[in-house]
C-alpha cells in the first residue's frame, strides 16, 4: 500500500477518506479488493469524467445513424459531441444517416427565461422540412431542466403532428455523477419506446443481439463479421452502425451478447425480463478473449455443427494473425501499462495485452459501478446515493406476445449457475495481485501514480494523454483508439499490436533529452576567460 | 457526403445545422491558459469541463488543464456555492496554482449563482488569487467567452499605481500560440516592451521535456497582469475577442487603447506595426521591412494563381475578417464569410471590407452555420474553402480545396505552433493557399496540361 | 503519364533518362549570387547562362542577374580569352560589380582556356576583384559547380593575417535563402560571431521595394570572405556541397572545421547547436531548446501517420541524405534515396544512415535518374514521395502524396523563403509530409472512415 | 533621341558604336529605321539570348511529340530544356509521345578525352531497348563539335542497325549568334529528311501547313480549331504538338501559313522551291489581325463559299468574346507596354495589345534578322558576316514528282504583288512614330529604358520578368504566357485580356510602398527626449 498512500499523502483528510476508498492495490487490502465506485466526484478534483449528456447522447444514441438528434440546449454540447466519437456507420440503400450532421435548438438568452419549448418545436419543425427523418430523438442539456422544459410532451406533441417517431431523453449533464446516468436514461427510453417494434423476419435461429458494441473504428463491423462467419445472424447492434430499424427487431434474437457491461446492461437485463432472452457477456478484445467468447456463445446455442464451425473459423483466424502476433509479442514482451478507460475497456484490454505479453500494472474506470470492477455477486451489496436515487430505474413486465425462449429454463438455469449467462465477473478477477485499481482516477493520481510504477504504456483519453506523453510515457487513447481500428476479435488483435508497437518504437522518443543536456560543456568560461 | 443539404433556401428560426461557433466557457478556459500558473475552473456540472478540455487538446495536441465544480443535480437545485468552496480547498491544496479563474456555465448561470458573492466568500491563501468571469452559454460564443475571461483579469487584478511603466498591454485576441510568438517577435523587433494577455506560447505548444509540468514555463504572470495597470497604451486585436479587456483596462486604469484587426495580411500588419511605431517613435526596422516587401513580392508573383478566385471563409469574426482582407489583397473574392458567432458587426465590418476593395457579389453572414454555408456553395461555387476542420466534410462533399485555418482544427497537426498573423504568417497562408488550389490544377488538369512549370 | 516506364530492370551505360542533377555551372552561379556585389559570369556559349539564369529564376523567382562570355564558332577555335577581356571591361564599365566570379562550361574547358592566365592577362580596376572557377559540366553536378565556386573565392581571396577574429565561417551549402536565414538565427541566438558564405538571403528572396536592385543587400561582402582567412573555425554543411570550401580555408589559412550534414531534423540539427556550443562553450538558449523540444513533440504526436511509412527522395545529395535522416526519426522508411550527383560517399552515407537506424530493404544511389527511381516504385510502392518539381510526373503517374523540397522546385510559390533547416524547418518539413499523408487517407477513404479528428 | 542617347551614355565608344546601330527610335532617325540585327553579342552584356541548340532543340524539334530526342553532351542542356517550355501535344491513340521524358548522354570527362561516339551508340541501343522509338534525333552541344563526335555517322548507323528513322542536328550552343541558327539548322534537316516523305491522303483542297506554331498553351490547338471550323484541313503544323508522320506531309498542302517568320521562313521557302506550295504570313495573334489573316487565306484559295463561310465564322467568333473585349478594353485603354520577345511575337502581339486600346512604345526581338523588324525587301541588303557564314544555307530543287500548284503561276505573281504571299512587312510598318524598336535588348538598356519610359506592361522573359516587377512594372512573359493560354484568336484573346488586366489590376501592386514610408513619424526622439 506504500506506493497509494504516498499518493494520498497529499490530501487532506476528507480528500484523503474519500479517494482512499477509490484506490485498491489488488490482493492487498483489508476489504477483499472492495472499491468505491459511481459516486460522485470532489469538486477541484481534475476528474477525467464527463456528464450525463455525453453519456446519453455521445455514447449510446449517438451511433444510430438514422436517429435524427436535436440536442435542446445552448450550441456546446452538440458541437463538442459532433463526430468527436468514432461510431462509424455506413449509409446503406434506403436508409438515412444524420452522423456527419450536428442539430441544436442554439438556446439563447431569451429562451432560458421564457422557455425552449417553442424553438424546439420550430427546430422539429424545420428537422422535417429539410430532412424528412423517421424518428427524432431529443436529449437535454443542463439548462433545459432548471427552466423546465417539457420535451416529453413536445415529442409527444411530434409524433402526432409529423407521424414521426419522437422519444425525448432527460439527460441533463447535471445528473448522476458521470456519463453513467446518461447511459441509464438511454437504455430506458430505447426499451419502452424503440426495441420490441420490429417485424423483420429472423431467419437463422443462431440469432444475437450485440449489446455496448458502438463500432469505435470499426470494433462493431469486425465482430458482426466474425459472427456471421461462424453462422449468427446478428440481430441488433446496440447502437454501432444500427438503424432505428435495427434495434427494433432486439427482442427476436435468441442471445444477447453483452460487450460493454456498464452501458448497456440494464437493456441487456430488461430485454431478459420482457422477452426472455438471456444475455451473456462477451469480450471480444484479445485473442484468447475471443476464442473464448466464441466457444461460449457456441455451447449456449449447443449445436455441434455450430461448435464444430467455430473451432474451424478459430482455426482460420487464429492462422491467419499468427505470424504477426508472434512478431509483435516479440516487441512487446515484458512492457507494462496502465489503463483508464470508460467502463470496461480497462479490463477488455488486459486480455488482449496480456496475448501480447504487457502486463498491466494499473487500472481503473472512469464511470462504472462496483460491479464493474468486482463482479455482479456485489449488486445486493452495493448502496444507493442520492445522486443515484435521481436516475429513474424502469421495470419492465414480459411481454406474453413476443416472449420466447431459446432454451428451457431448465438449460437456462444451469448456464446462470455456471456463469455463462446474465452474469459479469468484474475487473478485478483478471488483475495479479500487487496490481492497482482506482476509481474516477483523476490528473493528480495520474501523474504520480505513473511516476512510481513507471508503465511503458499508457491507455486512456484525449485529456489525459499528453499529461503521460509530456512525461515521456507512450499514451494511446482507448477510447477513440487514436483513430486506428479496429481492435477486435483476432484480426483487430494485430492494429492493436501495431499501434502500440509502433508507438514504443517509433524513434523521436531517443530525441527527448537534447544531447547539450547529458554531454556537459567541456570548458566553461567566466568573466569572459577560459577556466579551464 | 452531407446529402441531405440543398442548395434550395430555406429560412430557418429554430434548428442551428452544424454550427460554426460554441459556446463561451471553452473560450474562458484558453483564455485562463494563457496566465502562467493560473488553474482554469468551470463552475458546472463537470461534462462542461470535460468537453472543454477534450476541444482544446485535440486543437493543440497538448495538455488543457482545468478543474470543475462538478455540480449534482443537488448543486443545481441548491446552488453551486459549496461545490466553489469545496474545489477552491481542494484546487489550492492539491494543485497549487497562483491562481484560479472561474467561468460559470449555462447550469450556474441559469441557476443565477453571484460568482463575485460566492469567491468573497471563500478563504483564498495569501498570495494566491482566485478571479471569475461570467460566461453564459447560451450567450455570444467562445469568442465571447475568451474576451469575457481576459477582461475580468483585468478587473479583478490591474492596479493603476499613478505612474505607468512604458509598457504596451497587447491583447492577442484568440489565436493559436504561434500567432502570439509572431505578434510578440514584431513588438521586440519594433522595440516596443509589452506584456501579452494571455499568453497561451510555451503553454499550448509547450516542449517536450521528459517532464509534465502541470504549470508550463509559459503564460502572463498574475503579477503582470497586475502592472498592466501601469500600461503606456493598449493594443488589442480584434473587436470580438479584444475590445472588453482593452475597454475593461481604459475604464479601470485610463490606459488608451488601439483597437486593430488581427494582423493577418499586409495591411492589417501594416496596422500594427504603424501602432507600434506611434509608441515608439522610431524607424521601423529594416528585418520587418524586408518580410513586409518579401510578402508584398510574392502576392504579386501569385496573382495568377489567386486573382479573382471565389473563397469561402468560416470561423471565428475576428479571424474570418482578417484572412477576408488578406485574401482581397490577394485579388481573391471573399464570396461567403461566416461566422457562428453572433454580432452585426462582423456583417458591417465585412461590407466595409468588400466597399474598400470594391468587390460585388461577396455576402457575410454572423450567427451563421455550416449547413447554410453549404447551401450557398451549392448555390454557387467557390474555388477554395477556409476554416477549422469542420469544413472538411464541405470540401469533400463539393470537391473543393479546403485550406484548414483558425479554430478548430482537430484532424491536422503542427498548426498552433505556426502563425498566420504577421508578414511571416502570411508567406505561411499565402503558401498554403496557392499550394492548395496549384495542387488542384495539377490533379485535375489533362495529361496534356500537366506542367512542369507554374 | 510516364507510359513508357515499365518495372522490368534494364542495365543503362549511356542513356541518361530523366536526370535527377544538372551542370555545375548554374550552382556556381547560385554561389556566386551569395556575394554581394557580385557578378556571377559564365565562360561560355551564351546559352548557358541564359539556361542557368532561366533556372534559378524559375526556382527563386527573383532575378538571377549574371553576364557571358558570349562565344562563337571563332572564339570556341580560337580560345575565349579576348571574350573574357572585353567581358570584363563592359561588366565592370556598365554593371559595376565590386567582383566578377567567372566560372567555366564545357566549351571552355573542351578547348582548354586557361581561366587563371587569362584572369592575370586583364586589367582589373582598383578595388575590384576577378576570381574564377573551373565548372566543367562533364564532371560532377550542380553542386560540385557550387562547391567549387565557394572554394575558389577562398583560394582567390581569404587572406590570413595571423590573427583571429573570432568569427566561425559558415558554409551552408546549396540551399534556400530561407534555409540560410535559420541557419544565421541559430548562430546568433547561440551567440556566435560568424560570416556566412556564400549568402543569397537577400538576393534571391529579397523584397519588393518599387526598385529594382541590380545588387540587393544580402551577400557575403568580398573583405567578409577576404577576413574568412582569420576565422577561428568553420562549419561545413554537406560534404558534397561544403567539404572543398572549408578544405581551402583550412589548406590556405589554417582554419580547422566541422563537416556537419545539412542541419535537416532534429538530430543534424543537434550536430550544428554542439558544433556552435563548442566555440561558445556556453548554454544552449531557452529559446532553441524549447524549439527542439516542440519537434520532438511534434515528432511524436504524429507518429501514427508517419511510422513505417516507406518513402522515395531524390534530389541533391546532402539534402537527400538530412531529409531521409529526418525521416527516420519520424519513424519513416526512406525506401529509395536517389541523387543525380555522382560520389560514392553518398551511397555510404545512405547506408550508414540505414544501419544507425536499423532499417532494411532501402537502397540508395548516386548518379541516377528519376527512370530508374521510378522503376523502383513500380517494382515496390511507395507511401510517398519528396524531391523537387520533376517528381510530379511520377507523382501522378503512380497515384503518390508528393512534397516538393530541395531543388528544383519550378512549379510551386514561396519554398524558397521558408526554411526546412533547424527545428523551425523541421516543424514546416513535417507538416508538409504529414498533410500530404493525412489528405491523401481524407482523398481515399470511404465515407463511413472520413474523420472529423484525426 | 534623346531616350536613347541617355541610355547608350554609359557605354564606353566601341559599344556605344555597336549598340546605336540596334537601337531605333522610329521615324526619328536618319537611316529609314534600318537597325542592326543577328549579330553577336557583345562578351559581358547581360543580353536574354540563348544559343543554337536552344534554338533547334529547345523551339523547332522539342515539340515533336513522337521524336525520341537524345541531347548528346553533358547533362545541363537536356535538363534545362525539359519541360520548360509549354509546347502542348496531346498522345493520340497510335502515337508515341516523349515530352514528358528528357534523354542524354551525360557525357562524362572520359567521353570528352575519349570521344563520345560510343556512349552515343550505347544510348541509342538502350532507347530501343526501352522505347522502341520511331524516330531518333540526336542534338549536339558544345563540347561534340569540338571533340569531333560523327553524330551524322551514327545516326546512318542507327538507321542501318535498328530499321529507324535517325537524324542527327550540329547544333551546338557555339554556332550563329542566337538561337536563330538553331531554327536554321533544324529546318535544313527537316527539309532533307523528313517533309515529303508521306503519303497521307489530303480530302479537302483548302489545306494548309501551319508553320511556326509551337503551340506554346495551346495557341496551335486554338488556330487549328479555327481553321477546321472554316473548312481548311491543316496538313501539319510546324512543330506544335505534332508527330513526324504529320511533318512529313508538308509537301501535300496547297498554302503554308508562316506564323513565326524567323524561325520557320527556310522550311516555307524551301518547301515553295521544292513542292511548289506557296506562303503567306499570317498573325493569328489579334482579334483584328485574325480577321485579316483569315480573309487573306480565303482570297488566296479564293472560292466564294470559303469566303462566305469565313465571314461567318468570323462573325460568330466575334460575337462570343464582343462582351469581353469591351469589358477588358475599358480595363486597359490607355496602358502602355513594352515588348521584348523572340523573333515574332514582339510584333504579333502589338495588333492585339492595340485591339485593347493599349500602347506598345518599345519592341525588339531576342534573335530576329533584319527583315523582321523592316520586312522582306531588305533582304539583298543584308550582310553577311563570319557569323551567320558558318550556318549552312542549303538549296533544294523542284521534286518533279510531288510538284504540284494550287494557282496558276500568273495568279501567283499576282499575288505576290499585292504581297499576299510569300512577303513578309517586318515590325517596324506597324509602330508608330516615336516608338522605339531595339534588338537584343540587354539587361542595362531594358532597366534604363524602363525607367525613361514607365510602361504599363513589359512582356518579356523568366530572366527579366522579376527585373520588371521589382521596379513595380508588371511583367509577363510572351515566351511561355506565364503558363495561361491559348492566346491567338478570337477566343485567346480574351484569355491574354485577362491575364493582362488581371496583373495590372491585382491589388499587391498598392503595397510596395510600406505606410510608414509615406507616413512620416509624426514625433521624433532625440537623445531619448521628445523634441517636439
Amino acid at each position: 500500500m506504500k506506493t497509494i498512500h504516498k499518493v494520498l499523502e497529499k490530501y487532506d483528510s476528507k480528500v484523503y477518506k474519500n479517494r482512499k476508498e477509490h484506490m485498491v492495490e489488488v490482493g492487498n487490502n483489508d476489504n477483499n479488493n472492495e472499491i468505491a465506485a459511481n459516486v460522485r466526484t470532489i469538486p477541484g478534483i481534475i476528474t477525467q469524467r464527463g456528464c450525463c449528456y455525453a453519456g446519453c447522447k455521445g455514447v449510446v444514441l449517438g451511433p444510430i445513424k438514422d436517429a435524427f438528434l436535436i440536442t435542446h440546449g445552448p450550441i456546446g454540447c452538440a458541437f463538442y459531441s459532433w463526430g468527436t466519437r468514432r461510431h462509424k456507420a455506413r449509409k446503406e440503400e434506403g436508409e438515412d444517416n444524420y452522423l456527419q450532421y450536428c442539430f441544436s435548438t442554439d438556446l439563447q438568452e431569451s429562451d432560458i427565461v421564457f422557455g425552449g419549448e417553442k424553438k424546439l418545436k420550430q427546430s422539429i419543425q424545420e428537422a422535417v422540412d429539410l430532412f424528412h427523418p423517421s424518428t427524432i430523438f431529443i436529449c437535454s442539456t443542463c439548462p433545459v431542466g432548471l427552466i423546465g422544459d417539457d420535451i416529453h410532451a413536445v415529442a409527444k406533441w411530434a409524433e402526432k403532428e409529423y407521424g414521426i417517431k419522437c422519444i425525448a431523453f432527460s439527460c441533463e449533464g447535471y445528473k448522476g455523477v458521470s456519463q453513467s446516468a446518461g447511459h441509464h436514461i438511454a437504455n430506458n427510453q430505447l426499451i419502452r419506446y424503440v426495441i420490441g417494434e420490429g417485424d423483420r423476419e429472423i431467419k437463422n435461429k443462431f440469432s444475437v443481439n450485440l449489446l455496448g458494441e458502438y463500432n469505435i473504428g470499426g470494433d462493431g463491423w469486425e465482430t458482426e463479421r466474425l459472427l456471421k462467419r461462424i453462422g449468427y445472424e446478428v440481430v441488433s447492434t446496440f447502437t454501432g452502425g444500427s438503424s432505428i430499424e435495427d434495434l427494433k427487431n432486439a427482442h427476436k434474437a435468441n442471445l444477447s451478447l453483452v460487450q460493454c457491461h456498464r452501458s448497456i446492461n440494464y437493456i441487456a437485463e430488461m430485454i431478459e425480463t420482457k422477452y426472455g432472452i438471456p444475455w451473456m457477456k462477451v469480450n471480444f478484445i484479445g485473442v484468447d478473449a475471443t476464442m473464448k467468447t466464441l466457444r461460449d456463445i457456441a455451447k449456449y446455442f449447443g449445436d455441434p455443427e455450430l461448435i464444430a464451425r467455430t473451432e474451424a473459423v478459430i482455426s482460420e483466424e487464429l492462422l491467419q494473425i499468427a505470424e504477426y502476433m508472434e512478431y509483435y509479442r516479440g516487441k512487446l514482451k515484458g512492457k507494462t501499462a496502465a489503463i483508464y478507460v470508460g467502463g470496461s475497456r480497462a479490463h477488455h484490454y488486459q486480455a488482449l495485452l496480456k496475448d501480447l505479453g504487457v502486463h498491466t500494472i494499473l487500472a481503473g474506470y472512469e464511470f462504472a459501478h462496483r460491479e464493474d470492477y468486482e463482479g455482479r455477486e456485489v449488486l445486493p451489496f452495493i448502496k444507493m446515493d442520492a445522486d443515484n436515487k435521481n436516475i429513474e430505474s424502469i421495470t419492465v413486465e414480459p411481454d406474453i406476445e413476443k416472449y420466447h425462449l431459446y432454451l428451457s429454463e431448465e438449460d437456462l438455469n444451469r448456464l446462470r449457475e455456471e456463469k455463462l449467462i446474465d452474469y459479469y465477473e468484474g475487473m478485478v478477477k483478471d488483475m495479479e495481485n500487487g496490481t492497482f485499481m482506482v476509481d474516477d482516477l483523476n490528473h493528480y493520481e495520474t501523474e504520480e501514480l505513473l511516476k512510481a510504477l513507471k508503465p511503458d504504456i499508457f491507455f486512456s483519453g484525449i485529456k489525459d494523454k499528453f499529461v503521460a506523453q509530456k512525461s515521456g510515457i507512450l499514451s494511446r487513447q482507448l477510447h477513440s483508439y487514436d483513430y486506428s481500428g479496429p481492435y477486435c476479435c483476432f484480426r483487430g488483435a494485430i492494429n492493436f499490436a501495431r499501434d502500440v508497437a509502433m508507438g514504443i518504437y517509433t524513434p523521436a522518443w531517443s530525441y527527448v533529452k537534447a544531447p547539450w543536456k547529458t554531454a556537459p560543456i567541456l570548458e566553461g568560461t567566466l568573466g569572459g576567460e577560459a577556466v579551464c | 457526403m452531407l446529402d441531405y443539404t440543398k442548395k434550395e433556401a430555406y429560412e430557418r428560426s429554430g434548428l442551428k445545422i452544424n454550427p460554426a461557433k460554441t459556446c463561451q466557457p471553452v473560450g474562458a478556459m484558453y483564455a485562463a491558459l494563457g496566465v502562467h500558473a493560473c488553474m482554469p475552473h468551470s463552475h458546472g456540472s463537470q461534462g462542461c469541463c470535460a468537453f472543454h478540455r477534450m476541444f482544446l487538446t485535440r486543437h493543440f495536441k497538448d495538455p488543457a488543464m482545468a478543474s470543475s465544480s462538478s455540480f449534482t443535480e443537488g448543486s443545481s437545485v441548491f446552488g453551486g456555492g459549496s461545490n466553489l468552496k469545496t474545489a477552491a480547498k481542494n484546487i489550492f491544496q492539491i494543485y497549487d496554482p497562483k491562481i484560479i479563474a472561474v467561468h460559470t456555465t449555462c447550469l450556474s448561470e441559469t441557476i443565477g449563482d453571484d460568482l463575485n458573492a460566492l469567491i468573497q466568500g471563500i478563504d483564498i491563501p495569501d498570495g494566491k488569487y482566485m478571479v471569475h468571469t461570467n460566461t453564459p452559454s447560451y450567450k455570444g460564443s467562445h469568442i465571447t467567452g475568451f474576451s469575457n475571461m481576459v477582461a475580468s483579469f483585468i478587473q479583478y487584478l490591474s492596479v493603476s499605481s499613478g505612474k505607468t511603466n512604458g509598457k504596451t498591454a497587447i491583447f492577442p485576441g484568440f489565436v493559436n500560440p504561434g500567432d502570439m510568438r509572431e505578434i510578440k517577435r514584431i513588438a521586440e523587433l519594433m522595440g516596443v516592451p509589452y506584456t501579452m494577455l494571455p499568453d497561451t506560447s510555451g503553454v499550448m505548444d509547450s516542449p517536450m521535456t521528459g517532464k509534465f509540468m502541470l504549470y508550463p514555463k509559459g503564460g502572463t504572470t498574475v503579477e503582470e497582469i497586475i502592472q498592466l495597470g501601469d500600461s503606456t497604451s493598449s493594443i488589442a486585436f480584434g473587436k470580438f475577442a479584444s475590445e472588453a479587456p482593452a475597454e475593461a483596462l481604459s475604464k479601470k486604469c485610463r490606459v488608451n487603447y488601439d483597437l486593430l484587426p488581427l494582423p493577418i495580411g499586409i495591411g492589417r500588419t501594416d496596422e500594427y506595426i504603424l501602432a507600434l511605431q506611434k509608441i515608439t517613435k522610431s524607424e521601423v526596422p529594416d528585418q520587418l521591412e524586408e518580410e513586409r516587401g518579401q510578402l508584398v513580392d510574392i502576392l504579386i508573383d501569385i496573382h495568377p494563381y489567386t486573382y479573382n478566385k471565389k473563397v469561402a471563409v468560416f470561423g471565428d469574426p475576428d479571424t474570418v475578417l482578417s484572412i477576408a482582407e488578406f485574401l482581397l489583397e490577394m485579388g481573391m473574392l471573399p464570396k461567403y464569410l461566416v461566422t457562428g458567432t453572433p454580432g452585426d458587426a462582423f456583417e458591417q465590418a465585412a461590407e466595409e471590407l468588400f466597399s474598400k476593395f470594391g468587390v460585388v457579389g461577396c455576402k457575410a453572414k454572423a450567427a451563421g452555420d455550416l449547413f447554410e454555408l453549404h447551401q450557398w456553395i451549392k448555390e454557387e461555387g467557390v474555388d477554395l474553402l477556409i476554416g477549422g476542420t469542420h469544413g472538411k466534410y464541405i470540401a469533400r462533399a463539393e470537391d473543393i480545396p479546403f485550406v484548414r485555418a483558425g479554430f478548430p482544427i482537430i484532424d491536422r497537426y503542427i498548426h498552433s505552433y505556426l502563425p498566420l498573423v504577421g508578414y511571416k504568417g502570411g508567406m505561411r497562408l499565402a503558401e498554403m493557399i496557392t499550394n492548395a488550389l496549384m495542387d488542384r490544377m495539377d490533379r485535375d488538369c489533362a495529361e496534356e496540361d500537366f506542367e512542369m512549370v507554374m
